[in-house]
């Protein structure tokens, strides 16, 4: 396998706050790849660095061989980078099927309002929309703009796709689900960067975890390497031994 | 086209042409009749649903309030103006000559200011108008302050004045129809549902690979067009031209108050709103207990408007008969 | 209220119409005439003493039995009218309302050039006979109309008139200041006294237009003032004129000779005190000119309707405040239709733009006469403007009429 | 005695549910803890309890009465002070002016002379830029800052969420030491953190929230040695 | 061209460009608060005229008596109209919030027209003038800029020394993060709307007493004002006084140099110039 999105050395920082800190680290073309942290360990800002949002200080971001450091958001979205947004942003006043159909339209493979239509129909009954397609986006539930908002990212039809919690907030049932829709989405040659809180889902979809804590790097391996890695559960819950030396501060 | 366009949404319906020959029928009217006085009624209504069709692509669409918007109205007139004077082409021709300076305008100023957001726009595209217009008053060649006029003689080439004005009235009409089918097409295609997402979230349009600078200004552009078009025909109807009359702030701010009255983002909104504007003001100014404070009244119903009832006539219709719905877009 | 005072006025003259309709057999017919005030916009004042003027000359045709032709018709006029806010484009949809609804026989104008000109592209179009007051536009006139017709001096004559009295005042004037109003009616009215200032050996040392919004006059008057004119002329309307006027006085501006368009002739200029004090304007009409059968045959024309002072006691009785000239130029509107109407015999288009081609008339507000040129049909060439200065009288202050010589109240003096 | 009672708390944006329910009882003088995943719903539950946005149903109820209706500047002046995810600063206005602005309800307006020496003692940094503007504090500061605030008020219950949030571990270590100090000081405190081992170890009672709905609750200390909490943050408890 | 006008003029222009900047402090502190453009600035900068047309011709007081009391109705007034007119939509879209304030626009103008004709007023104040060289200074324009700077300095008193005036600017720091502290939003809004228009009301009756006017004589003053807030950054009272003096200054200078009616060219050029380069205006940079 070899890499579809490469970043070598990316910084990103905002003023004086460094917010992702010399990152390196490999996605390779068809795989899922889960990137984790706690809040604030500059997760986020990797992926809108990835889409041109944020320019990175230094370090290049090398997508199929190119660097797109520099390029404008909406060509690095039709090279193929479709991105579903943590907080999910469905265009509220659009229909759910209009919503899917710009995906389609300005993504990758930039099909006219038609095919796009027909795109977008096709992926809402994959993704198990299809019977709210003529709804606005703003009457849907969580789960259903969760998956609205990934249904959008897979109509643009994406190499890459940057999936941003798309699981946070979903039930465990809405969760199983949507792990069959990642299966599904994979299965049709879609590589797959994901950003997940929840780790069942992460160890278990991932193929590699990538893992920052303060905007660096503290780990990449399997989820059974990352798991076992001390510095990632002191990351993760936090470092015991200060919890234990609070608690050993109690009088 | 329009089944395909359709054809996810269930059965098509004929809503454009439906519109499209009601307006025409409407606008057919006074030609029949042969009666004058509707005639320039119905010049002034259809002047109103074109200047309100056309902002509401960049506002309603778009989300980008343009207070300005009647630069176009009046850069349309002076072109076409100057054009018949000075190098006295004919008036059709003037018309779409008249359309160069609005696009000029629109995509070189338009394309600057529309980074701008929200009130920023709008106070810029206020200034813009401001600028054209104290440009206008001073600038020699097209008249400066007194503006230019016709020799009424000029009107014979059109087989006198009475023709003339028919004839304007029958381009303002085309120029109406024309503006409401540009909206439409655009509410219904690609590139309209590029300008809402923009309007929706313009940060997430370009991560989806929406150009937002450029569509922005090809939706100025076609904003542009149509009231440059009216500007030549009023203007020509008119006989004289001068900056205060072209470049009119209250008249930019009232097809505004038109779109909001009809269904701000709506295709038939601003005819709707056109009809219900014109109708209460000349209710307001033929009452004569109510003539006097008309302007006041004017405030509170766009007061209540404003505050109670946000999507305007067609959200209201649409919310009362829902098997309207489907015809009213 | 005003809307009110015009409805009662209509409904006046359909109960005379009412009363005279059982009597004669030849029938008393309704002349109705049509126009348009401006009850909100910018013209709304001087709009609403014009229209004054025209009720006044209506009531009192009514009141007088209506106007007999030859033939034993009697036709009492109606007037029909609808607020046009000031705006040109209302003005040419209810004009063509007017005449293709209300089926008016003929039409009188706005008040104001801009208005008047759009107004005047649509009674033209329908061939309907318009005299207008309240528009003293120059080019208007010379657009080859041939049912148009002006009953104010032109513009072009309101400071060549200034210039021949500033020099009749004091022949060492050299340097003078053009500064006017940026809108169509004053930049007309500057541009032709240039010339004619020039043709006079006068040097024109500063020559610029000003916004109309303008309030602050302090950097044009600085500029005046470095200029060091010996006379100013030019002005706009009346507010920019008043405050022109202040700010000349506050910056001890030394020209001795100050003529503005539009505000002197105002009561209330005087409001700004001293600094009124000298500023000459141009009126179409001053109360204390007496136009009379005397000064009718000195002229050659003749002498119509009733005389001045009757007039202003019939305005002051209706309105209970003297006559500006607006007003009196909407009564003369009237008049020299009725006029018009008489010497036609009929109401025909045809006969009545006849006898108004040959007009030579003198009324109280002085006299009238068309131009028959095709290129200038209907300008006004006979009426003479009047030039007003304010001066000096006890504590207060007075405007006095100073030119022309022959009716002028107080001779004219330099300012201070 | 302050105590603070949910009872079937529903709220959500848009009309879209967020919280289905929740029931909570404060117990006076002592520390809670509210843990749970992103969206689960636990900044959602303290704006609702908050007022900032309206509940749909159940009800709040402080001291015994029944606030639900009330707005969030009701709330507080009542002693109900949340200090916000992000600290909401008044980035333009001073540190001092922050603090000011903390002790803006009835209660603390008269004390604010000594407030003012508390929280200067308790974060002697707050006291060396009292002039700054907000905006130039660092991260931590400004979280400092944000509790100084709040504090101010002088708050029978205070709300705090997510003050660990983008701290440097040091920093976040300083934090809920001086949280714990609060706590033992005798002040009321709700806290809602994604640093879950840290709050249930000053914690004296907590809530795991999920899906908007409470899951679990009970002693800190008990919950903080369930394997179900330790697999609901970090996946598998093969990770032992 | 004749350079004699320029020191004349600046002078001038500085003088006038203080009660601009009043006039501009209240529109900015409105958006700077509630985030709205009051396009309803104009009438009420007219309405502050017509004060002191009340106190000085009405009620024969002295002028300047109108001029306190038409900072005491415009506080008034503008309560009203953001209750009226503003809360119910202080979080919707600009347009709602434009159109609203457009609305009140019309109803004050409306009025006024129909009960107060659109006639030329003027108010005669006679201070006197200090004169030096070719150099005038109207007495009335030196009491203006002294009650014009004293209002400035009285808001600026208030917002940084008072309680009060600190809640007001903490609600426009974060609206959300006040209300939590016990600080009524709701109430600080309008708080803000009556200052604003309280400054707007000011700067026209201080107008009133250099200046005749009428009805509509407001509009000037709020499209400069808008120049003016602009070029100083939306939001900012100490930029707009500035950006009043800026304003005033480039009035009377240009004006020596180039024709007097390019002036208003210049002014918008300027205008829509900033807003390109530097939306936050010349003084702006808070964000």
């Amino acid at each position: 396998m070899s890499a579809l999105l490469a970043l070598r050395g990316v910084t990103v920082a905002f003023g004086g706050l460094v917010a992702v800190d010399d990152v390196t680290f490999d996605v390779e073309e068809g795989s899922i790849t889960g990137l984790i942290g706690p809040n604030g360990a500059g997760k986020s800002t990797v992926f809108n660095a990835v889409n041109g949002v944020y320019r990175p200080r230094t370090g290049s971001i090398l997508f199929d061989g190119r660097d797109i450091v520099g390029m404008p958001s909406q060509r690095i979205a039709r090279l193929g980078i479709a991105r579903a947004h943590q907080v999910v942003r469905p265009l509220t006043d659009l229909s759910v099927l209009d919503n899917v159909t710009v995906g389609a339209c300005f993504g990758r493979d930039a099909l006219g309002l038609v095919a796009g239509r027909r795109r977008a129909a096709g992926v809402l009954e994959q993704l198990g929309l299809a019977d709210r397609a003529s709804q606005p986006a703003g009457s849907l539930n969580v789960a259903q703009k969760k998956r609205l908002e990934l249904a959008r990212a897979v109509a643009a039809g994406p190499r890459l796709l940057l999936a941003d919690e798309v699981l946070a907030g979903l039930n465990p049932h809405e969760v199983e689900e949507m792990l069959g829709v990642f299966a599904t989405i994979r299965a049709a040659g879609v590589t797959i960067l994901m950003i997940e809180h929840l780790m069942q889902a992460v160890m278990h979809l991932s193929d590699k975890v990538v893992v920052l804590d303060y905007g660096r790097l503290i780990a990449v391996g399997t989820p059974a390497e990352v798991q076992a890695d001390p510095a990632v559960i002191e990351a993760y819950l936090g470092d015991p031994h200060a919890a234990e030396r609070l608690l050993a501060d109690e009088p | 086209m329009r089944a395909t366009l359709h054809g996810l949404h269930g059965l098509p319906r004929p809503f454009l042409p439906v519109l499209l020959l009601i307006v025409a029928v409407v606008a057919a009217l006074p030609l029949v009749t042969g009666n004058p006085s509707l005639r320039e009624e119905l010049f002034f209504m259809l002047l109103l649903v074109t200047l309100a069709t056309s902002v509401n692509v960049i506002t309603g669409y778009t989300g980008y309030v343009s207070f300005g918007h009647i630069v176009f109205f009046g850069l349309g007139g002076y072109g076409a103006f100057w054009s018949m004077q000075v190098l006295g082409v004919h008036f059709l021709v003037a018309a779409a000559l008249g359309v160069i300076p609005a696009v000029l305008v629109a995509v070189i100023v338009g394309g600057a200011v529309l980074r701008l957001r929200g009130a920023y726009f709008a106070l810029a595209t206020l200034g813009i108008l401001e600028a054209t217009k104290a440009f206008m008053t001073n600038f020699e060649p097209a008249g400066g302050a007194v503006g230019l006029s016709f020799n009424f003689s000029v009107y014979a080439n059109y087989g006198g004045a009475k023709s003339a004005a028919e004839m304007a009235y029958v381009f303002m009409a085309l120029v109406a129809l024309g503006a409401i089918t540009a909206s439409y097409l655009v509410r219904h295609s690609k590139f309209g549902l590029a300008l809402m997402t923009i309007r929706e979230d313009q940060d997430a349009a370009v991560i989806l690979g929406i150009d937002p600078a450029r569509t922005k200004v090809a939706a100025f552009v076609i904003s542009a067009v149509f009231p440059a078009l009216a500007g030549a025909a009023f203007f020509f109807k008119n006989g004289i031209i001068e900056p205060g009359s072209a470049f009119d702030l209250t008249r930019s701010i009232e097809s505004l108050v038109i779109v909001v009255l009809g269904g701000i983002g709506t295709v038939a909104g601003p005819v709707i709103g056109a009809a219900a504007y014109e109708w209460l003001r000349g209710f307001l100014i033929t009452n004569p207990a109510l003539a006097s404070f008309q302007l006041t009244i004017a405030g509170v119903l766009l007061l209540v408007v404003v505050l109670f009832a946000t999507s305007g006539l067609v959200g209201v219709i649409r919310s009362r008969v829902p098997r309207a719905r489907g015809w009213l877009e | 209220m005003r809307g009110m005072r015009i409805t009662a006025a209509v409904a006046a003259a359909v109960l005379v119409l009412a009363a005279c309709g059982s009597g004669t057999t030849s029938g008393p017919k309704t002349l109705k005439i049509g126009f348009t005030a401006s009850q909100t916009g910018a013209q709304e004042l001087t709009s609403k003493r014009q229209v004054e003027g025209i009720k006044l000359w209506a009531d009192q045709v009514a009141k007088a039995g209506g106007i007999k032709l030859k033939d034993g018709t009697v036709l009492t006029p109606q007037l029909v009218s609808y607020d046009d806010e000031s705006k040109t484009d209302r003005v040419q949809a209810l004009y063509t309302k007017l005449i293709n609804d209300d089926k008016v026989d003929f039409l009188l104008s706005p008040y104001s050039s801009g208005l008047i000109k759009a107004a005047a592209v649509v009674g033209e179009q329908n061939g309907k006979i318009m005299v207008t007051a309240g528009g003293a536009d120059d080019a208007t006139m010379e657009q080859g109309f041939t049912s148009i017709y002006q009953l104010y001096t032109p513009g072009s004559k309101y400071l060549t008139g200034a210039i021949d009295l500033m020099l009749a005042m004091d022949p060492t004037v050299k340097t003078i200041a053009i500064v006017n109003e940026k809108d169509a009616f004053s930049t007309g009215v500057a541009a032709a006294a240039k010339p004619y200032a020039e043709s006079k050996g006068l040097t024109v040392v500063l020559n610029e237009g000003y916004d109309s919004g303008t309030t602050d006059f302090a950097p044009l008057v600085n500029k005046i003032a470095a200029a060091a004119p010996d006379a100013i002329l030019g002005g706009g309307h009346f507010q920019d004129g008043q405050t022109f006027a202040k700010a000349v006085f506050d910056k001890q501006v030394a020209a001795r000779f100050v003529a503005l368009l539009v505000a002197p002739p105002e009561p209330t200029f005087s409001a700004i005190g001293a600094a009124a004090l000298g500023i000459v304007g141009p009126s179409q009409w001053e109360q204390s000119v007496k136009y009379d059968a005397t000064t009718a045959a000195a002229a050659g024309a003749t002498w119509y309707g009733p005389a001045v002072a009757d007039f202003v006691t019939a305005y002051q009785t209706a309105y209970g405040a003297a006559p500006s000239y607006h007003s009196v130029g909407g009564y003369a509107a009237g008049l020299v239709l009725e006029k018009a109407i008489e010497d036609a015999g009929s109401i025909d288009a045809a006969a009545v733009r006849k006898a108004l081609d040959a007009l030579n008339l003198m009324t109280l507000f002085g006299q009238t006469q068309f131009s028959t040129d095709t290129k200038t049909h209907g300008k006004q060439t006979a009426h003479q403007m009047v030039y007003v200065q304010w001066q000096a009288a006890g504590d207060g202050l007075a405007s006095q009429v100073v030119w022309p010589v022959a009716v002028r109240t107080a001779p004219i003096l330099p300012r201070q | 005695m302050s105590s603070l009672v949910v009872r079937g708390l529903e709220a959500g944006y848009g009309g879209v549910p967020v919280l289905w329910g929740v029931d909570l009882d404060l117990r006076d003088g002592l520390l809670t803890t509210l843990v749970g995943s992103n969206g689960s719903g636990k900044t959602t539950f303290l704006r609702s309890v908050m007022g900032l946005i309206r509940p749909w149903r159940g009800s709040v109820s402080l001291d015994g009465l029944d606030v639900t209706r009330l707005s969030a500047h009701e709330k507080a002046d009542l002693g109900l002070v949340l200090v916000p995810e992000g600290r909401q600063l008044f980035t333009t206005m001073t540190v001092l002016e922050n603090l000011e602005m903390g002790a803006t309800v009835r209660r603390a307006r008269p004390l604010m002379r000594a407030s003012l020496d508390e929280v200067f003692t308790m974060f002697p940094r707050l006291a060396e830029r009292r002039g700054q503007q907000a905006l130039t504090l660092s991260g931590g500061e400004q979280q400092m800052l944000a509790i100084a605030r709040g504090l101010m008020a002088k708050p029978s219950i205070l709300l705090l969420d997510e003050p660990s949030l983008g701290l440097s571990p040091r920093v976040t270590m300083e934090m809920f030491t001086t949280i714990r100090a609060l706590r033992r000081a005798g002040l009321t405190i709700v806290l809602v953190e994604q640093n879950v081992q840290l709050s249930l170890a000053i914690a004296d009672h907590a809530y795991v929230l999920a899906h908007g709905r409470v899951e679990l609750s009970g002693p800190a200390r008990e919950i903080r040695e369930m394997p179900a909490v330790r697999a609901a943050y970090l996946g598998a408890s093969s990770a032992e | 061209m004749n350079l004699g006008a320029l020191l004349p003029s600046a002078i001038d222009g500085l003088l006038l460009g203080c009660v601009y900047g009043l006039a501009a402090m209240g529109l900015t502190l409105i958006f700077g608060v509630t985030r709205v453009v009051n396009l309803a600035h104009g009438p009420v900068i007219a309405m502050g005229m017509f004060v002191v047309l009340a106190v000085a011709s009405g009620a024969g007081l002295n002028p300047y008596i109108g001029v306190l009391l038409a900072a005491v109705v415009g506080l008034a007034a503008g309560v009203v109209i953001y209750v009226v007119a503003v809360d119910r939509v202080i979080n919707a879209p600009e347009l709602t919030t434009l159109l609203a304030t457009f609305a009140v626009n019309l109803i004050i103008i409306g009025t006024a027209t129909t009960l107060l004709t659109t006639s030329p007023r003027a108010v005669d104040v006679d201070l006197g003038a200090l004169r030096a060289g070719n150099v005038t200074v109207m007495g009335t324009h030196v009491v203006a800029v002294v009650i014009a700077v004293a209002a400035a300095g009285a808001l600026y008193a208030f917002l940084f020394r008072t309680r009060l005036g600190k809640s007001v600017r903490a609600v426009a720091a974060d609206r959300a993060a006040a209300e939590l502290m016990g600080i009524n939003s709701r109430r600080m809004l309008a708080l803000a709307f009556g200052l604003g228009t309280a400054l707007a009301m000011t700067a026209g009756a201080l107008l009133a007493t250099m200046f005749s006017f009428n009805v509509l004589s407001g509009g000037t003053y709020e499209t400069k004002s808008f120049v003016i807030v602009v070029l100083g950054g939306l939001g900012n009272p100490t930029g707009a006084l500035i950006g009043g003096l800026v304003i005033g200054l480039l009035e009377g200078v240009t004006a020596v140099v180039i024709p007097v009616s390019w002036v208003p060219v210049i002014e918008y050029a300027v205008f829509v110039l900033i807003l390109l380069v530097r939306p936050r205006g010349l003084l702006g940079s808070r964000q």
